[in-house]
């Protein structure tokens, strides 16, 4: 089933961020988010994840579906690499972490603390993440962050694996991923101002 | 050979009792962990020196 | 040959390894001594009846448990001045011994409250500064269990340990000044009348001795075992520096 | 949902905390309280009910602040949200959880901190069943203030201030069902109450908390 | 160092904090004692000043979990280490502003919930006189305990457990100076001892906080 | 004064990380550390910071000149931008905070809470920050991680500003910032395993 994004604006804090947005993704494919930072883009991620609603427009085929990847890891430092995966395994009812694990050379590090782990490698273990969530949808704010090279390519294969697999994912980036997908500037589709006009809302 | 403890022989032998529990407990505990330390590190050590 | 030969850790073990089985069974033979010819072979008193048996197990649980904390003080002070790896960790091992002391010599004497006092338990000086000794005690284990890392812990426990003992103190003359107690009173039955003091007294020293001896063993013994684990801490994180 | 419970069991485990600290606070009040009123027994004895409610409620409120700040502040709480668990189930194995690992070990310690304040022989069953009443409603009181306050910095104080009041009904029901024990007087009545109180909160408050805690999540 | 005073005030202004919650914290524990002991005026106003003095250690408590945690955590602690400003002089600065905003408001409120209490008259300006000189104690004393668990995620609790023995002779100095004020008694001498411990922590304890933050930075 | 770093060696959670790093830094210059992740390169910053001691190895001219810049920006949320930045000019003895304003183009956001801020905006604020310590070697960790391009070329011009007026800088990064500097790839330096003998301490 497509994602179908129509006319949606989104806000933040109160205040229009963006609107009109729309897109269609289909199984395969993958649209990364541009924009200046403040553009909106992590707002636009939120609310294609469900953590808050639009302020106007539809999102279709989004519901159950989606995976979110945050600014931050939602790691727990006192957990190591495996019973952190694992966790999120089972809170998605998979159990395999196997995989995961491989597709980000985290095998090495199974039993270090989350907390003892470098930047890099905590993002790693941030994207293993995704890939034991089962989900079809993969909602990513600035997925690269910190990592070098060898896993900003291991990132690249994990998506498009994930693609050849029949799913999509929506990225926000200010990098090349060197990736084939839609690219979506969130820059032109700002938030107008409303019109002043006396018959409007009291608020806005 | 019990001696005669009066009216005072539960306080007498619980004081006794609960504090041999306490000190075999504090014994075994030190004893029990020790061993497992020390096969652990042998362990580590034998592998260490296999691996190089 | 100095003292600090000991800081080092292979020596200490060594040495420890040689000597433990000496202390193991002095300690067990003067408390078996001790507790034997005091419960079987001495006399009641004649206000506190058979409950002066307690003593031989309540004063030198509480004597250990203020020496353990002493020496806990001592060697943070060389781990603080000297940083001597083997003296943290001799704290580090003796603070459950500490522990089980306190309790001892609490329960027992909590035992002996409900006849002599009438109460389980009083808010007496003596007793109060133990309870406090004991949360002491609590606080110092959990912060080393909290820290990962061994040093550190051992740096942040040491001060612990020394604003600790300065605060005990202080609580000590607090308490005294806030409650007059009963214990003392008690107490000075045995410590003023020579005459009965005597037959209470020579198995009483032989049950310090065990109680001390026993002490030396199990921290000796303690702090081997914190010294491997140490060691194997080491082992892991070379074995993982290897293949990172 | 098991899951979710045996991580959060492991990490109160992990960071040495859980089951010893909330117990360790407990303790120290009771503690407190006679370097504060005096060493009396008699005093002590009539406050004794009384104190070890406030005691375990206070024990209880500390350990909220961080019941779910943590998987705030690390962003657990953003990706459980948009994990396959309704919110309900996750706030109320939440709760569970900090139940276990705070209200249980309070009940069982009761006991023996009211030898401490003098508690008459009578008081000590019903301290200890009114405990095992009363602290579930606690935890799940709790979980919906830690819920409310989610987003907020500082929320510590906030927080207490908010789950005092609500705390409020329980703690007179329990420390009533306890001082009446304690004195022999019939204690069946405010029982009945608190264990109303419990199961109320237990049934209806998750959803509360779930509805307060998408507020704060959005 | 005013510059962080300044911010470290304004911080608690903004978080809808330090001042009113401190405070509000206290007025509720105070409020809660009724519920718990019971109502009788007799009983009450024999435990009133030893109840304040645990109210106001309580709530100095509890607002000391994040005195460097936040700093900590959001990394401007890093930041200030390596500032120009010698850390010895950041703690005791720490320690003043959690002072301002806590323990300040404690003493002033105090005369306030002592009438809750049937605090009886003459007690009311020894309650003030005593927690005025002992609450600078509990803020530096406090500093001592965050600055040992700072790196601790969920240190909250153990900080309690840290603190709580530290506060020990504190309570009892400062619970007597209030109590045999209210008996009408004299409290000359423990007013002495309450003030030594205060100037004795104030003057030593900023260098064991500094030093024990070091550690917890490296 | 130059940076003298001869021989240092540096530790993280007890392990040795890196070893043998020599390096010079004359006023003007830069270096750019690179490496995988876990490499080392923040624990190497955290040392030149004097967060923590060094392993062995000298590091000379660094006391009380290092301005550091962590993962993390040391924000307060509830204070306005103006006032985060306010705060730590004053902690550094300086007073003005304009310059730093307008090189990262904040005064539009002045009066926001830092908390209201996206995350290339925090990214923005934190490294205004250095502008306004005075100081004169910067130690950057992963600077341009969530800044857009604009952004990117504002934290280039400042740095290469700083470099100009005598400053130096040593930071860490995953990407081509385009700056003139040395480049030390840490990733040689990897701290060997002590050869395995009996003789050794028990300890490591
Ligand atoms: C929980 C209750 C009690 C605690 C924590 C406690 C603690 C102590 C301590 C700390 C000592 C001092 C050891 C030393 O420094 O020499 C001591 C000694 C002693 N206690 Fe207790 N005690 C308790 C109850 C009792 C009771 C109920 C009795 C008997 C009525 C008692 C009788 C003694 C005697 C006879 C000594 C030796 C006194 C001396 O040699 O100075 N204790 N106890
Ligand atoms: N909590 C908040 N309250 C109010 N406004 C906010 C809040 N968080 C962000 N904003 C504002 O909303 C706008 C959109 O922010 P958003 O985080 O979506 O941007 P972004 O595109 O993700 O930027 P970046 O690339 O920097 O991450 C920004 O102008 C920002 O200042
Ligand atoms: N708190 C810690 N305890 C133990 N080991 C740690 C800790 N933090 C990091 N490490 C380990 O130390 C090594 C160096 O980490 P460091 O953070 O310096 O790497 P880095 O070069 O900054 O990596 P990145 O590019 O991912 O930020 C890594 O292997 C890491 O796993
Ligand atoms: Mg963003
Ligand atoms: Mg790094």
């Amino acid at each position: 089933m497509d994602l179908t994004v129509r006319d949606l604006a989104v806000a933040r804090g109160g205040v229009p961020v963006l609107e009109g947005i729309c897109f269609d993704l289909s199984p395969g494919q993958a649209v990364v988010l541009r924009g200046p930072n403040g553009a909106g883009k992590t707002t636009l991620l939120r609310t294609l994840a469900g953590l808050q609603p639009p302020l106007a427009g539809t999102i279709r085929g989004a519901e159950d579906r989606v995976a979110y990847a945050a600014h931050a890891d939602g790691l727990k430092p006192t957990l190591s690499v495996v019973e952190n995966l694992r966790f999120w395994a089972r809170v998605f009812g998979h159990r395999d972490i196997a995989p995961a694990l491989t597709a980000y050379a985290l095998s090495d590090l199974a039993e270090r603390p989350a907390g003892a782990l470098s930047a890099g490698q905590k993002r790693r273990l941030g994207l293993a993440r995704m890939l034991v969530t089962g989900r079809t949808i993969w909602a990513m704010d600035e997925p690269t962050v910190s990592l070098d090279r060898d896993a900003t390519a291991q990132f690249a294969d994990a998506v498009r694996g994930h693609l050849a697999g029949g799913g999509m994912a929506v990225m926000a980036t200010h990098i090349d991923l060197g990736l084939d997908a839609q690219v979506l500037d969130v820059a032109g589709y700002k938030a107008r101002i409303p019109a002043w006009d006396d018959t409007d809302e009291a608020f806005l | 050979m019990m001696p005669d403890l009066g009216k005072y022989a539960d306080t007498v032998l619980s004081a006794y009792a609960a504090s041999i529990v306490l000190l075999v407990a504090l014994v075994a505990l030190s004893l029990w962990r020790g061993r497992r330390v020390r096969a652990d590190l042998r362990a580590i050590e034998a592998r260490m020196r296999r691996d190089g | 040959m100095s003292l600090w030969e000991y800081a080092n850790p292979k020596k200490f073990l060594a040495t420890s390894e040689r000597v433990l089985p000496a202390f193991w069974a002095l300690s067990g033979l003067c408390l078996v001594v001790g507790l034997v010819w005091g419960f079987f072979f001495t006399p009641d008193d004649f206000r506190q009846g058979s409950t002066v048996k307690i003593i031989y197990l309540h004063v030198p649980s509480a004597l250990m448990a203020i020496n353990a904390w002493l020496m806990m003080l001592v060697a943070s002070l060389i781990w603080l001045v000297r940083r001597h790896h083997v003296s943290a960790l001799a704290a580090r091992a003796a603070a459950p011994v500490g522990v089980a002391m306190t309790l001892i010599a609490l329960v027992t004497g909590a035992i002996w409250g409900q006849p002599m006092w009438g109460t389980w338990w009083a808010w007496d000086p003596r007793l109060t500064s133990f309870l406090i000794l004991f949360l002491f005690y609590l606080g110092y284990i959990a912060l080393w269990a909290a820290i990962d890392n061994p040093d550190t812990a051992a740096d942040l426990t040491s001060v612990l340990c020394l604003v600790g003992s300065v605060f005990a103190l202080l609580s000590r003359y607090a308490v005294n000044f806030w409650n007059q107690g009963l214990h003392q009173g008690a107490s000075l039955s045995l410590d003023k009348e020579k005459n009965v003091a005597d037959v209470f007294y020579q198995p009483l020293l032989v049950c310090i001795a065990g109680f001390v001896l026993l002490f030396v063993a199990l921290v000796l013994y303690r702090t081997g075992t914190e010294i491997r684990a140490r060691r194997m801490r080491a082992l892991i994180a070379r074995e993982r520096a290897g293949a990172a | 949902m098991i899951a979710l419970l045996l991580r959060d069991l492991r990490l109160a485990l992990r960071a040495g905390g859980g089951f010893g600290l909330g117990l360790a606070f407990f303790l120290i009040v009771t503690v407190m309280v006679p370097f504060s009123v005096g060493p009396q027994s008699a005093l002590l004895s009539s406050i004794a009910p009384g104190v070890l409610w406030l005691g375990a409620l206070l024990a209880c409120l500390l350990s909220l602040d961080r019941l779910l700040a943590l998987d705030w502040e690390d962003g657990s709480l953003d990706l459980l949200a948009t994990a396959p668990l309704p919110l309900e189930g996750v706030v109320s194995v939440k709760a569970l959880a900090h139940w276990i690992t705070t209200g249980l070990p309070l009940v069982l310690a009761a006991p023996v901190l009211g030898v401490l304040l003098n508690l008459p022989a009578q008081g000590f069953l019903w301290i200890v069943v009114s405990l095992a009443l009363g602290t579930p409603a606690l935890s799940v009181i709790g979980t919906f203030g830690a819920a409310l306050t989610v987003g907020l910095k500082r929320g510590g104080l906030l927080l207490s201030l908010l789950v005092m009041p609500l705390y409020v009904p329980t703690l007179i029901f329990g420390a009533e069902v306890a001082r009446r024990g304690a004195q022999g007087m019939d204690a069946i009545t405010p029982m009945l109450m608190l264990a109303g109180i419990s199961a109320g909160a237990i049934a209806l408050l998750p959803f509360a908390s779930a509805a307060v805690l998408r507020v704060n999540l959005r």
